[in-house]
């Protein structure tokens, strides 16, 4: 019963948390350009007038499938890693799962996206899955090397080596090299800046979202809170010892995403070609060299 | 795909309506991958037909149109219409109603480069310094509502003159204006012209060279970036630039980086020559009457006049028959050559990520094109 | 003032333009009025020879009581810093022709592409005389002076009744008009 | 054109209280007004407060801001770009042009007044309005929502016969739209 519980309110406090961490990056930005900026649950208005919407456009059937498509690949990633007080199924999937299914909520934007037969969504499209393949690899490696280093590939039990040894076992003390890829990798895959090539409105128009609106950019929206809470549960249960209690948890949430958007304030965009060339010559070496100083 | 149809280029629309388009302008592309093989302009989305309009109405009515031809930087259009309008009625200026004038026209740079260096900057994505500029742009405004009374146009300068006297310490209020602005520079270099990301973005992107430049007809900033030290205020010098003291600050790169790093200096020369105006100003009337405005006829005659604007060289074609009407205006805007063929040119080759960036970069101004 | 530099330009000039009158306007501004068949050559020979390397605008004033086009080509040089205003005039037809100088200087394509929008000249041998600005326009070259765009745009566009107490007081009293 | 508040249910007047915080703004510089949005939506005057942000396509944006005079040329692509928005939509006419032509008024190129092609929700006096006014005039739109008076969108279904008669006359024939007005007023039951 608990468990039914949890699967229904899990993605809701994932949602909130990340719509609050959106708001809470807007707020920050604002400050940094020296403006007052929006209230802190603007993010929550915006999507509601968003699904509050009157929308007529439709791109034929895949164009809809794939928007829940990518909504249900994210949720579904939110369930087998492990937060406090639920890790169910984490102790059925391990790492190699939660790898496979990261992929969904790309593969389902691209799919929809595709359908539009607008260039700016489709080159946006191209430039989201180059990016996944320079992302992923270095990504990938730090899930080996901190596989290779506990002796196992369920994250749950990562988690728990890390809080019983107290800071001194956290992935970011162990193998620092390994934390720095991830955190690098981790701003590719949440689009952050410098690695905005996907969505970069000055170049594409926002990319995959161009065609969208009303509702459909409502579930997207939805979907980005989540998979940042998502991407950034990882990390902390890799590198930053995952967290027992709810408080632990957010403040780490916290603290990892102002570290994000206070790199992103400071740079611009790379290029596409640029970003895959950055992403293979720092932090694919370092993770290389990570994996290898474990081995050895 | 069900036909074997081997899609090889496609057309992608830049603009009218998209945040990479400076103004209402269209960027026709066509992409073989990210890389354009061919670059159109379209324009004429904000064609108001001013020459036609000023055809029809009295000299002194035109004043308030003239500034709308470009919008970031409106004095240069009501000075040209001044002195030509002045060249050819043959009419004295007060000496502190020149430099007055002088004064303005700087101000107006710096509000304009203030603007097109944020544009820049946020075209690579860094969205703060945009957010700084036009912030700190907005305190020049304040000057100029102190002054004219108008934030962004300012109807101030008549033939024989400008409008109104200082208002009392305004000087002080400029210099303090100055200072400010001088101080933020440095934060701007910190921000975007000394970033490592910026650097790499903006070096060697839509590069031009002397021979280029020259012979598609750049000017201004653009072409100084190239290498020519060519300034329409030291060149063919009008009001009292002959009396200040300015460099004409040159780059040879003539890629965007370059561009940026020009209009940059610029704004301390700028700066200077603002501080040196309030410092020498002389005191005396600023308008010499003119007849009644509304009887008023121009002799006949034709006057071309030039003036360096924040984009280039700005010039009038005036021509009168004698009549309350002016005959004929034509405006040369200073982005009819950097905003299109020059455009076109330096699009080609380059790729979608830096198109934005290369029209930011050379500062087109589509109203001024299309008028 | 002597306008020494001006003269001296003017000289080289002169023998080979027999047919051209010269005028020094004021300092830095030389006129040159031109048949229009010699402006080819002048272009030619400014460009090469004697280094105005800057076209700095073409102009075109419509002479409608002369039935004739002025066209004013505006070069500049930057080394000797002087403008030449060289002006020709070609007669006013339906369709007026003249030669393009647009294999000589690039920014005369977009000037020549203008005029002939707005006041119907064609210029034979450029690449490109397509609509510019006013792709959308039916009617004839708008800035020709028998086109009057206060009466197009009044029979053309709804506008805003508008009519005040104070307005038609206004009128009736005569005032209010040009 | 305004219904009454009474006639709404609750959940519109909540929806209405929600979605006044969030209004997008589409980033299309029309006109010459465009200059004065920067220092609206940056720092000093930074209209992000109210939840008016700006977004790049029409798809995504509530508002057009015609900012100023429309060219011909232009104004097809402002009835173009005004049909792919997503309902309710808001046309906020700026600066004096849009009302009556302004100093353009007798320009053949730009239309005289804009709510004879699209419905137009306030109008901005002056040329150019400042950013203060701009500001005003978002916060008289938000009221004008809450209050549930803001239905000017319906208006463009209702009478489309009215606006399309209009624009054609302005462009001398019909032009290539893609949106079918008439069925997707049946679709929203309007």
């Amino acid at each position: 019963m608990n468990v039914v519980l949890w699967i229904i309110f899990l993605p809701i406090i994932a949602f909130v948390i990340g719509t609050f961490l959106l708001g809470y990056s807007r707020k920050f930005t604002a400050r940094v350009e020296r403006r007052y900026g929006p209230p802190i649950q603007q993010v929550f208005y915006d999507i509601f007038k968003l699904m509050n919407k009157k929308t007529n456009i439709s791109h034929g059937w895949m164009h809809d499938v794939a928007v829940l498509m990518l909504l249900g690949g994210t949720v579904l990633t939110l369930y087998f890693i492990p937060v406090p007080g639920f890790s169910y199924f984490a102790q059925y999937g391990d790492m190699l799962v939660i790898m496979y299914i990261l992929l969904i909520p790309s593969l389902g934007m691209a799919l929809g996206v595709g359908e539009t037969a607008n260039p700016n969504g489709s080159i946006g499209i191209a430039r989201a899955l180059t990016m996944l393949a320079a992302y992923d690899v270095p990504f990938v490696l730090t899930f080996i090397g901190m596989a290779m280093l506990n002796n196992t590939t369920s994250m749950y039990d990562l988690m728990v080596i890390q809080q019983a040894g107290g800071v001194a076992t956290w992935g970011i003390v162990t193998n620092p090299l390994l934390a720095v890829a991830a955190l690098i990798a981790l701003h590719g895959m949440l689009g952050k800046k410098p690695f905005e090539v996907v969505v970069a409105p000055h170049e594409i128009a926002t990319g995959p979202m161009v065609e969208m609106g009303g509702k459909y950019l409502g579930i997207m929206f939805i979907q980005h809170a989540i998979a940042e809470v998502v991407e950034m549960t990882i990390y902390i249960n890799l590198f930053l010892g995952g967290a027992l209690n709810w408080f632990e948890y957010i403040l780490k949430l916290f603290v990892l995403w102002t570290v994000m958007l206070g790199v992103g304030m400071v740079f611009g965009r790379f290029r596409t070609d640029d970003a895959v060339r950055f992403m293979w010559k720092i932090p694919l070496p370092l993770a290389i060299i990570g994996v290898l100083l474990i081995i050895f | 795909m069900s036909k074997k149809e081997e899609v090889r280029d496609y057309e992608i629309f830049i603009g009218p309506n998209h945040p990479g388009i400076e103004g209402n302008f269209s960027l026709k592309l066509k992409l073989l991958g990210d890389k354009i093989i061919s670059a159109k302009t379209d324009a004429g989305y904000l064609h108001r037909g001013f020459e036609k309009l000023m055809e029809e109405r009295l000299f002194i009515q035109n004043i308030a149109i003239v500034c709308r031809i470009c919008v970031p930087d409106p004095d240069p259009n009501e000075n040209n219409y001044a002195r030509a309008i002045e060249e050819i009625a043959g009419i004295e200026v007060p000496e502190r109603a020149k430099w007055i004038r002088t004064l303005v026209l700087e101000l107006s740079r710096l509000a304009s480069h203030l603007f097109t260096i944020g544009g820049h900057a946020a075209t690579t994505g860094l969205y703060a310094l945009p957010n700084w500029t036009v912030a700190d742009r907005d305190r020049i405004l304040e000057l100029f509502e102190e002054l004219t009374g108008g934030r962004v146009y300012h109807i101030y300068q008549l033939p024989g003159g400008v409008r109104r006297d200082f208002p009392d310490g305004f000087g002080k209020r400029v210099l303090e204006v100055m200072d400010y602005i001088e101080s933020r520079l440095g934060d701007y270099d910190d921000l975007a012209i000394n970033n490592a990301l910026f650097i790499k973005r903006a070096t060697g992107i839509g590069v031009l060279t002397k021979e280029q430049a020259i012979s598609w007809g750049v000017t201004g900033p653009d072409l100084r970036a190239c290498g020519v030290a060519s300034d329409v205020r030291k060149d063919d010098p009008y009001e009292v630039y002959d009396k200040l003291d300015f460099e004409i600050p040159t780059q040879t790169e003539g890629d965007a980086y370059a561009r940026m790093i020009v209009r940059r200096r610029e704004m301390e020369q700028s700066i200077s020559i603002v501080r040196q105006i309030i410092d020498k100003i002389p005191s005396g009337p600023v308008w010499n009457k003119i007849p009644n405005p509304l009887k008023w006829k121009v002799p006949a005659g034709d006057a071309y006049v030039r003036t360096e604007s924040s984009k280039g060289e700005f010039a009038y074609y005036m021509v009168s028959d004698g009549g309350r009407k002016p005959y004929r205006v034509h405006v040369r805007g200073a982005s009819t050559t950097q905003g299109v063929h020059v455009l076109e040119n330096l699009l080609v080759g380059s790729r979608i990520e830096d198109a934005s960036q290369v029209m930011f970069s050379l500062d087109a101004c589509p109203p001024e094109v299309d008028r | 003032m002597d306008y020494a530099k001006e003269n001296s330009i003017i000289e080289k000039m002169q023998p080979e333009f027999k047919d051209a009158s010269f005028r020094v306007v004021k300092e830095r501004r030389i006129e040159v009025k031109l048949p229009s068949e010699r402006l080819y050559d002048f272009a030619v020979r400014m460009q090469k020879r004697w280094n105005f390397l800057h076209l700095s605008a073409i102009s075109c004033v419509d002479w409608i009581e002369d039935g004739e086009f002025e066209l004013v080509y505006h070069f500049w040089n930057y080394d000797e810093k002087v403008l030449v205003m060289a002006k020709i005039r070609i007669p006013r037809e339906e369709t007026s022709h003249f030669d393009t100088l647009s294999n000589l200087w690039q920014p005369a394509k977009f000037f020549e592409r203008d005029i002939h929008e707005m006041f119907g000249i064609y210029f034979d041998g450029s690449e490109d005389m397509e609509r510019y600005i006013l792709t959308d326009w039916n009617g004839p070259p708008p800035m020709r002076k028998d086109f009057i765009t206060r009466e197009f745009a009044l029979n053309f566009y709804k506008y805003r009744e508008y009519e005040p107490q104070w307005l038609k007081d206004m009128m009736a009293a005569g005032e209010g008009n040009e | 054109m305004g219904e009454k508040m009474t006639q709404r249910s609750v959940w519109e007047k909540i929806a209405a209280k929600l979605s006044k915080r969030s209004l997008w703004m589409l980033h299309y510089c029309t006109g010459c007004g465009a200059i004065e949005l920067p220092p609206t939506m940056t720092a000093r005057f930074d209209m992000e407060r109210f939840g008016i942000g700006h977004m790049v396509t029409p798809r995504q944006a509530d508002i057009l801001l015609i900012t100023g005079y429309l060219s011909v040329k232009t104004l097809k692509r402002v009835v173009l770009t005004y049909e792919q928005m997503q309902s309710p939509k808001y046309v906020v006419g700026f600066g004096s042009c849009t009302i009556n032509g302004g100093m353009y008024w007798n320009s053949y190129s730009t239309m005289k007044k804009l709510d004879q092609y699209i419905p137009v929700e306030t109008y901005i006096a002056g040329c150019m309005p400042r950013p203060e006014a701009i500001i005003a005039s978002f916060n008289a739109l938000i009221d004008k929502i809450d209050r549930g008076e803001a239905n000017s969108w319906k208006d463009y279904y209702k009478n489309y016969d009215f606006y399309k008669e209009n624009q054609d006359r302005v462009f001398e024939g019909p032009i290539e739209t893609y949106n079918d007005i008439k069925a997707d007023a049946a679709l929203f039951k309007i």
